[in-house]
C-alpha cells in the first residue's frame, strides 16, 4: 500500500467573481521514503494542492471531490479532531517564508515542547526539553539558544527550526512548499542538503513544491507538472528531463537557464497564464500551445499513459485515458 | 446641453460602483446602507420645512407634553411644540457643523500630512510630535475647552471639533505617504526627473484618497456625536432653531415624569445619522484592508 | 569602446538608528556599510551585471548611479562628466538620459494612472510632447515593447494587466525618453519562469535598436550568465570579483564566487551535486569582520586574511579578484 | 536593552512630551481666546474690578511670565508637599485653589473610568474574539453590528435610556450620585468608594457604591466596547491569516492554543496600544456620563465651571486630564514592551 494516494482531487474557491477551480482531477500516489516534486508557476494550484493534503486550504477554499488516503485512511472524511492528530505527527508541513512562520512572542523551545506535548501528552516537560536540545544540535543550532525568540535568528536559521519542527515527531511524510524561495542561493542549497540528510536518517517521504524546476529535477524521484489547476505531466525526473512529452513541460525546460551550458539558447512560452476566474475551455494550455488543434478547444484531454511510468495530459499522445 | 450629459455620466459612474459594492458581500452592503441612510436624512432635513405639519418653532400648537397621538405622532414637548415637525427639520445644525468641520479638517490636515511626510526629516518629526500630542489628548475635553472659550455658534462648534480631528487626517495621510513614497512607481517618477509637487499630486495623493474617505466618514460621525455632546453640556446653538441635540438635552428634565417621547425620537435621529456615516466608514475600511484580501 | 558610466570609491553608509538611551551613553555612531569603496566602469553598449546575495549593496549602487540616493563619498561620472553633485535643472537634463526598471511589476506602476498616461508622463515632465503627438509616441513605444495592438492598452489600468505585461509597460515608460543607459534591478525575478525569456529577449532587442547600455542587477547567476557581457560579484558592500562572462564562469577565482556557483541548482537529474563548502551565513553589515570581510566563512583563510583588507587586483587581463590567495 | 532600561528611557521621554502638552494647553486656553477676565464678566463689569482681578490672578503680566508662572506652579514640589496637590492657580469664581478642588473631584472620575474600562475591554475582547472565530457568519454580522451601532450612539443618550428603564420604570438602580446622600461616604484613603468601603470592612457601603456605579459605568463601558469589538475582531482576523497561525495548525496544535496562544497573544499588542488611546476617549465620554448621572467628578466640575466662565478652573481640569492620559500612555508602553519580546533588543 502506498503511503499517500490522491484520487481525482478537486478544490474550489468560491469568490465574488465566480468559482475558481484551483485543483481539478489530480491523482497520484507516493511510496514510503520517496521524494515527489510538484512544479508549477503562480496560479497553477501547486500550493493549494499541497495544503489540501493536510486539509488546510485557506478560506474560502474547499475540497469538493476526490479522496486523499494516508496509509489507507481517507483524510477528507476525518473529523476535525482526527485530522489534528495527523497534522504534525504523521504529515508535517514546511512553509515558504521562515521569517513569518514562527510565533514572534514564543520562545523557540516552547514551539517544540508545545508540539511534542500536544501529540504525546504523556511526555514530561523535562523530557520534551531534552529532546528539543538534541534536535537543535542536529539542526546545527547551539542548544543554548533554546530560550531565544524567533526574531533573534536569521532567515536560514529559522528555516532550520521549521525543518526541526517538521521532523520532531518523526512523521511519515514531510511536505515542503517553496521552502527556500525566500532565501539566498547558498543558504538555499545548505537548507535543502540538511533536509535531505535528515530525511535519509529518519526515512521520511518528501513532497517538494516549487516553481523552480531545476531544484526538483536535482532533488526528486518523481515530478508532477501542474498548470492552471491541472496535472499536465507526471514522470520520473530523468524521464521528464530527457523525454518531456507535454508542450508545456517542453517549453518550461527550454526557458530555464542552465549555468553549466555554454551559449544556451533560451525560448519562452508565448502568451501568459490564464485568468483562473475564466480559464480556457478544453485543454487549459491550448491558447499558448503551438500544436493546438480544434479538438483541444473542445475537449479536455485525459491523462494518457505513454509507458515507462510516464503520464501526460495531451491529445498528441492519443485520445484514451489511462487507468491509474 | 452639456448638463444632463454630466449628470448621466455621474450616475453612469456611480451605478456600477454601487453594483460592484453589492457583490462584495456584507461590507459592501454596509456601505450601501450607510449611503442610503445619510442621503435620506439629508433630503429629509432639506425639505423638512415644507413637509412639516406645524411650524417647528411655534409654541402651544398642541397640549403640553402630550404623548404620541394621531394628531401629534411623536407627541409634543413642554412648550407644546410638535415633535414630528421638530424631528423633520432638526438635522440642519448638526449637518452644518459636521460638514464644516470636515471641510476645515480636510483643508488643513491633508496638505500638512502630505507635505510633512513627503519632506520627512526633522520638520516631519517636529510636526508629528505636536500632532501626536493633540491626538493623545481627550478630544472632547479640547473641544469643550475651545468651545467654552469661543462661545456658542455653528462656526465655533465646527472649529472646536476640527482642532480635535485634524490629527486623524494628518496621521492617516502620513502613514500612507510614508509607505507609498518607498514604492517603485514613485522612485520611477523621481528617476524620470518629475518635480516634487508633480510626484506628490499625481503619484502619491490619488493613492491616499481611499484612506482619506474612510477618515472623512468617521470624522462626520464623530463630529455629529461631538456636536450633540457640546449641545448637551450647554455649549450648543442657543437661538431658536429646531435641533435634535437641543431637544434631547431639553427633554432630559422631564425624564422623571416619564416623557420618553421627547428624548427618544431626537436620540434615535442622532444615532441614525451617525450610524449612516459609521456604516460607510466601517464597510470601506474592511474592503480596503489589504491584510484581509487573499 | 568608451565608458558611459564610471564610479570611483563609491561609499554609502547608513547610520544605525539607536534608542534614546544608547545615544546618551555612547558617542560613537555605528553604520551599516551598504556600499564600501566600489570602483568600476561600464562601457557604452554593454550589459554590465552586479550580482550578489540580498544585502550585498547591489541595488544601493544602482540607485546611487541614478542619483536616487546620495553617496557618502566617491564620484560618479556619466558620459565623461562628473554628475556626483548635480542638482536642479542640470540634474533633470541628465535624468532624461538614464532610466530604471524595477523588480516588482505590481509596485512599479501607479495604480491610479492609465497605461497611456503612465508611459507618456515622462514626455510631459520634460515638456517634449503633448496631446496627439504624445499619444503617437506612446503608441509607438508600446508597439515596440510588444504590447499589440497598442491602442487597446492605453486606456487600461495596471491591475488589468498580467505581471509580464506590466513589466513591458515599465520598459516602455523607461525608453520613451530615448535614454542611453538603463539600470534594470532584478527585472525578471518576480516573473513566471515561462515568461522570463520574453522580457530578457525584449531587453536585448531594445539594446540593439536603441543603442542602450544596461546595468543589470540580479541575485540569479544563471540569468546573469545568459544576459551579461561583464559581471561583478558583490559581497557585503564590496566587489570581490569582476570579469567577462567567459572568464568568470569558466574560471571563478574568489572562494565566494566558487561557492555561489556551486550552490546554483542545475536542471539535470543525472548530475551529482557537490555540497557547498562554506561556513555560516552572511554576517551583519554593522559588525563587519576585520581584515577580509569574507574570512570567517572562507575555507582557505590564512593569517593575513584576518589582519589586512585585500584590494581588488587585476590577476589576469580584465579579470579582477579581491583575495590574498592570488598575491604573488 | 533590558526591560528596566526601557522603562527608564520611557519615563525620561515623558518629560518633553508633558512639557509640550502643557504648553499646548496654555496656548489653547490662554493665548487663543484673548482676555479671560473680560470673557468671565462678558465685558459687562466695572473696568476697575476687572483690573484688580487681573492683578490678583497675575494676568496683568506679559504672556511669557504667565507661562513661567503656570509651569512653575506645576513643578513647585514644596507647594505640592504642603497642600497635597499641585499649584494650578485660583478659581476666578470662588478664589479657592483649583488644585484642591480638582484633587477632590478626581477619584470619582478615576473610579468611573476604571470600571468602564473593565466592562469595555472584557465585553469588547470577548465579543471580538467570538466574531473573528465565526468570520462572515450570522454571529459575526450581529457582533459587528453591535460594534458599529454602539459607536454611533451618543453616550448621554444611552445613559438617559438606561436611567429611564432601570431608574424610572423598574426602579432597580439609582440614577445618579456616587452614594445615597443619607449614607456617610467611607473614610478617604484612595478616594475610590468601592475600595475605601472594603478597607473599612463595610460590605453594605461597598454594595451601595457598587450599585451606584453600575449604570454610569455600564453606559460608558458599552459605548466604548464597540471600538474594542471592532478592533479585536479586525486584529484577530488579520492575525489568524498570518503564516505562523497556518503553520501552527499544520503542526496539529489545539484550536484553543491557536486562538489564545497564537492569535490573541499577538493581536493583543495593537489592541493594547489602542486601549491606551481609547482612554482619552473614555475621559471625554466621562464628562458627558458624569453630567447625565450627576456624578461628582472632574467632568461635572468642568461643565459647572463653564457656565461661570471660570477660565483658571477649566485650564486646571484640562491639565489634569492631560496628566492622566500621559501616565496611561506611559503604562501602556511599558506593558507593550513587557508583552513583546521584539522591543527588548
Amino acid at each position: 500500500m502506498p503511503l499517500l494516494e490522491v484520487n481525482s482531487l478537486r478544490v474550489d474557491y468560491p469568490t465574488s467573481r465566480g468559482t475558481v477551480h484551483a485543483v481539478e482531477n489530480v491523482s497520484f500516489s507516493l511510496e514510503k521514503g520517496k521524494k515527489l516534486g510538484i512544479a508549477g508557476e503562480s496560479g497553477s494550484g501547486k500550493s493549494t494542492l499541497g495544503l489540501s493534503l493536510i486539509r488546510l486550504v485557506p478560506h474560502p477554499g474547499i475540497i469538493v471531490g476526490g479522496c486523499i488516503k494516508i496509509d489507507g485512511t481517507d483524510i477528507v472524511k476525518l473529523s476535525n479532531h482526527e485530522i489534528r492528530a495527523i497534522r504534525g505527527k504523521k504529515v508535517a508541513y514546511i512553509f515558504q517564508d521562515p521569517m513569518t512562520s514562527l510565533n514572534p512572542v514564543k520562545r523557540i523551545g516552547t514551539h517544540f515542547v508545545e508540539l511534542i506535548r500536544t501529540h504525546e501528552p504523556t511526555t514530561t516537560k523535562e523530557e520534551a526539553f531534552k529532546r528539543t536540545r538534541s534536535m537543535l544540535k542536529n539542526l546545527g543550532i547551539l542548544p543554548e539558544r533554546i530560550n531565544d525568540y524567533p526574531h533573534q535568528f536569521s532567515g536560514g536559521m529559522r528555516q532550520r527550526i521549521m525543518i526541526g519542527l517538521a521532523i520532531a515527531l518523526n512523521p511519515a511524510l514531510v511536505i515542503a512548499d517553496e521552502p527556500t524561495t525566500a532565501l539566498d542561493v547558498i543558504v538555499q542549497a545548505k537548507i535543502l542538503d540538511l533536509l535531505e540528510d535528515l530525511r535519509k536518517v529518519y526515512g521520511m517521504a518528501l513532497i517538494l513544491i516549487s516553481h523552480d524546476l531545476s531544484i526538483l529535477l536535482e532533488r526528486c524521484d518523481k515530478i508532477i507538472v501542474m498548470y492552471a489547476g491541472h496535472m499536465m505531466e507526471y514522470a520520473n525526473s530523468t524521464e521528464l528531463y530527457k523525454n518531456p512529452k507535454h508542450p508545456y513541460t517542453q517549453g518550461l525546460l527550454q526557458s530555464i537557464p542552465n549555468i553549466e551550458l555554454e551559449d544556451q539558447k533560451l525560448s519562452a512560452i508565448p502568451g501568459s497564464p490564464p485568468d483562473m476566474h475564466n480559464p480556457p475551455k478544453g485543454c487549459r494550455f491550448w491558447p499558448r500551445c503551438s500544436y493546438a488543434t480544434e479538438n483541444c478547444h473542445l475537449k479536455e484531454p485525459p491523462l494518457i499513459d505513454v509507458g515507462n511510468d510516464h503520464f501526460v495530459r495531451c491529445f498528441l499522445y492519443g485520445e484514451k485515458g489511462a487507468q491509474q | 446641453m452639456s448638463e444632463p450629459k454630466v449628470k448621466r455620466s455621474i450616475l453612469a459612474q456611480l451605478m456600477p460602483w454601487l453594483k460592484s459594492l453589492a457583490r462584495k458581500g456584507p461590507s459592501g452592503w454596509m456601505v450601501i446602507a450607510g449611503i442610503i441612510i445619510v442621503l435620506a436624512l439629508v433630503i429629509m432635513t432639506a425639505i423638512g420645512p415644507w413637509i412639516a405639519p406645524y411650524n417647528p418653532t411655534a409654541t402651544r400648537v398642541g397640549p403640553i407634553r402630550s404623548p404620541p397621538s394621531l394628531q401629534f405622532p411623536m407627541g409634543t414637548n413642554h412648550l407644546g411644540q410638535d415633535m414630528l415637525s421638530r424631528i423633520l427639520c432638526g438635522g440642519s445644525i448638526m449637518l452644518q457643523v459636521s460638514a464644516l468641520s470636515v471641510v476645515i479638517c480636510f483643508l488643513i490636515g491633508v496638505p500638512i500630512g502630505l507635505f510633512s511626510s513627503y519632506v520627512g526629516g526633522k520638520f516631519d518629526s517636529a510636526v508629528s510630535l505636536v500632532i501626536d500630542a493633540i491626538y493623545a489628548f481627550p478630544g472632547l475635553v479640547i473641544a469643550i475647552a475651545i468651545a467654552a472659550m469661543l462661545g456658542p455658534g455653528v462656526i465655533n462648534m465646527a472649529l472646536s471639533i476640527a482642532v480635535v480631528y485634524i490629527p486623524s487626517y494628518f496621521r492617516v495621510v502620513r502613514s500612507q505617504v510614508l509607505s507609498i513614497k518607498e514604492l517603485a512607481y514613485v522612485e520611477a517618477a523621481r528617476a524620470t526627473g518629475a518635480k516634487w509637487h508633480t510626484i506628490l499630486l499625481r503619484y502619491i495623493f490619488p493613492n491616499v484618497i481611499p484612506s482619506i474617505v474612510v477618515v472623512v466618514t468617521i470624522n462626520f460621525a464623530d463630529a455629529i456625536l461631538t456636536a450633540a455632546g457640546l449641545t448637551f453640556i450647554g455649549l450648543g446653538v442657543t437661538y431658536n432653531i429646531p435641533d435634535w441635540g437641543w431637544d434631547l438635552t431639553d427633554g432630559r428634565a422631564y425624564l422623571a415624569a416619564g416623557a420618553w417621547w421627547i428624548i427618544l425620537f431626537p436620540g434615535i435621529m442622532i444615532v441614525l445619522l451617525a450610524l449612516g456615516f459609521t456604516f460607510i466608514g466601517e464597510g470601506l475600511s474592511e474592503l480596503q484592508n489589504p491584510k484581509l484580501q487573499r | 569602446m568608451s565608458e558611459i558610466v564610471k564610479v570611483e570609491h563609491l561609499k554609502k553608509y547608513f547610520p544605525v538608528q539607536k534608542s534614546f538611551l544608547e545615544q546618551l551613553f555612547t558617542r560613537k555612531l555605528s553604520y551599516v556599510k551598504a556600499v564600501d569603496d566600489v570602483t568600476f566602469s561600464i562601457k557604452k553598449g554593454e550589459i554590465f551585471t552586479l550580482a550578489g546575495e540580498s544585502g550585498c549593496g547591489k541595488t544601493t549602487t544602482g540607485r546611487i548611479i541614478l542619483k536616487l540616493a546620495k553617496p557618502t563619498s566617491g564620484k560618479i561620472y556619466f558620459d565623461g562628466s562628473d554628475v556626483t553633485n548635480l542638482k536642479g535643472e542640470k540634474l533633470r537634463l541628465i535624468r532624461r538620459r538614464m532610466q530604471m526598471i524595477f523588480q516588482d511589476p505590481y509596485a512599479s506602476l501607479n495604480p491610479r494612472m492609465k497605461i497611456g498616461d503612465a508611459v507618456g508622463h515622462p514626455l510631459e515632465i520634460h515638456g517634449l510632447a503633448k496631446g496627439e503627438e504624445k499619444k503617437k509616441m506612446v503608441l509607438e513605444v508600446l508597439e515596440k515593447v510588444g504590447l499589440t495592438p497598442p491602442y487597446q492598452f492605453i486606456n487600461l489600468y495596471p491591475h488589468q494587466l498580467s505581471g509580464g505585461q506590466r513589466q513591458r509597460v515599465a520598459l516602455a515608460r523607461s525608453i520613451i525618453l530615448k535614454p542611453e543607459f538603463i539600470v534594470a534591478d532584478e527585472p525578471v525575478s518576480m516573473i513566471d519562469v515561462s515568461l522570463r525569456t520574453t522580457i530578457i529577449d525584449l531587453m536585448l532587442t531594445l539594446r540593439k535598436e536603441l543603442g542602450l547600455t544596461y546595468l543589470f542587477i540580479t541575485h540569479d547567476l544563471a540569468v546573469a550568465k545568459y544576459i551579461s557581457d561583464r559581471i561583478a560579484i558583490m559581497y557585503l558592500g564590496r566587489i570581490i570579483e569582476l570579469g567577462s562572462r567567459a572568464t568568470l564562469f569558466l574560471k571563478p577565482m574568489h572562494p565566494y564566487t566558487q561557492a555561489l556557483l556551486s550552490a546554483i541548482p542545475v536542471p539535470n537529474p543525472e548530475r551529482k551535486r557537490k555540497p557547498v563548502e562554506l561556513a555560516g551565513e552572511v554576517p551583519s553589515p554593522i559588525n563587519m569582520p576585520s581584515g577580509c570581510r569574507f574570512h570567517p566563512r572562507c575555507p582557505y583563510q590564512k593569517d593575513i586574511c584576518r589582519k589586512k583588507e585585500p584590494k581588488l587586483k587585476e590577476i589576469e587581463r580584465e579579470h579582477f579578484v579581491e583575495c590574498f590567495l592570488y598575491d604573488v | 536593552m533590558g526591560l528596566r532600561a526601557f522603562i527608564i528611557t520611557r519615563i525620561i521621554l515623558t518629560i518633553p512630551t508633558l512639557l509640550l502638552l502643557l504648553s499646548m494647553v496654555f496656548i489653547i486656553m490662554r493665548v487663543l481666546p484673548g482676555d479671560p477676565v473680560s470673557l468671565h464678566f462678558e465685558k459687562k463689569a466695572d473696568p476697575e474690578l476687572m483690573d484688580s482681578m487681573r492683578r490678583q490672578l497675575g494676568l496683568d503680566k506679559p504672556l511669557w511670565m504667565q507661562y513661567i508662572d503656570y509651569i512653575g506652579g506645576l513643578v513647585d514640589i514644596g507647594y505640592f508637599m504642603q497642600h497635597g496637590y499641585p499649584n494650578l492657580g485660583k478659581s476666578m469664581q470662588t478664589f479657592e485653589d483649583v488644585g484642591g478642588q480638582i484633587f477632590s473631584a478626581f477619584p470619582a472620575t478615576l473610579e468611573l473610568a476604571i470600571y468602564s474600562m473593565m466592562i469595555a475591554s472584557i465585553l469588547g475582547i470577548l465579543l471580538g474574539v467570538l466574531a473573528s472565530k465565526s468570520y462572515n457568519s450570522v454571529l459575526d454580522h450581529l457582533i459587528r453590528s453591535f460594534g458599529t451601532i454602539t459607536y454611533a450612539i451618543p453616550v448621554f443618550f444611552l445613559g438617559i435610556v438606561l436611567q429611564l428603564i432601570f431608574g424610572v420604570y423598574l426602579r432597580w438602580l439609582p440614577t445618579g450620585l456616587r452614594l445615597d446622600p443619607k449614607i456617610e461616604p467611607p473614610a478617604t484613603v484612595t478616594g475610590l468608594y468601592t475600595v475605601d468601603s472594603l478597607l473599612e470592612g463595610n460590605i453594605f457601603k461597598f454594595f451601595e457604591s457598587l450599585k451606584a456605579l453600575i449604570l454610569p459605568s455600564l453606559t460608558l463601558g458599552i459605548i466604548l466596547s464597540g471600538i474594542f469589538v471592532r478592533l479585536t475582531r479586525i486584529n484577530m482576523l488579520e492575525t489568524l491569516r498570518l503564516d505562523f497561525v497556518t503553520a501552527a495548525r499544520a503542526r496539529g496544535l489545539r484550536e484553543s492554543t491557536i486562538t489564545y496562544g497564537y492569535a490573541l497573544r499577538n493581536a493583543f499588542l495593537p489592541i493594547l496600544t489602542m486601549m491606551g488611546l481609547q482612554f482619552a476617549m473614555l475621559l471625554g465620554g466621562a464628562i458627558l456620563t458624569e453630567t447625565t448621572f450627576s456624578w461628582p467628578g472632574l467632568g461635572r466640575y468642568i461643565v459647572q465651571r463653564i457656565s461661570f466662565r471660570d477660565y483658571t478652573a477649566i485650564q486646571g481640569a484640562v491639565v489634569m486630564f492631560g496628566l492622566f492620559v500621559t501616565i496611561v500612555s506611559l503604562v501602556v508602553d511599558i506593558l507593550y514592551a513587557y508583552f513583546d519580546p521584539r522591543i527588548r533588543l
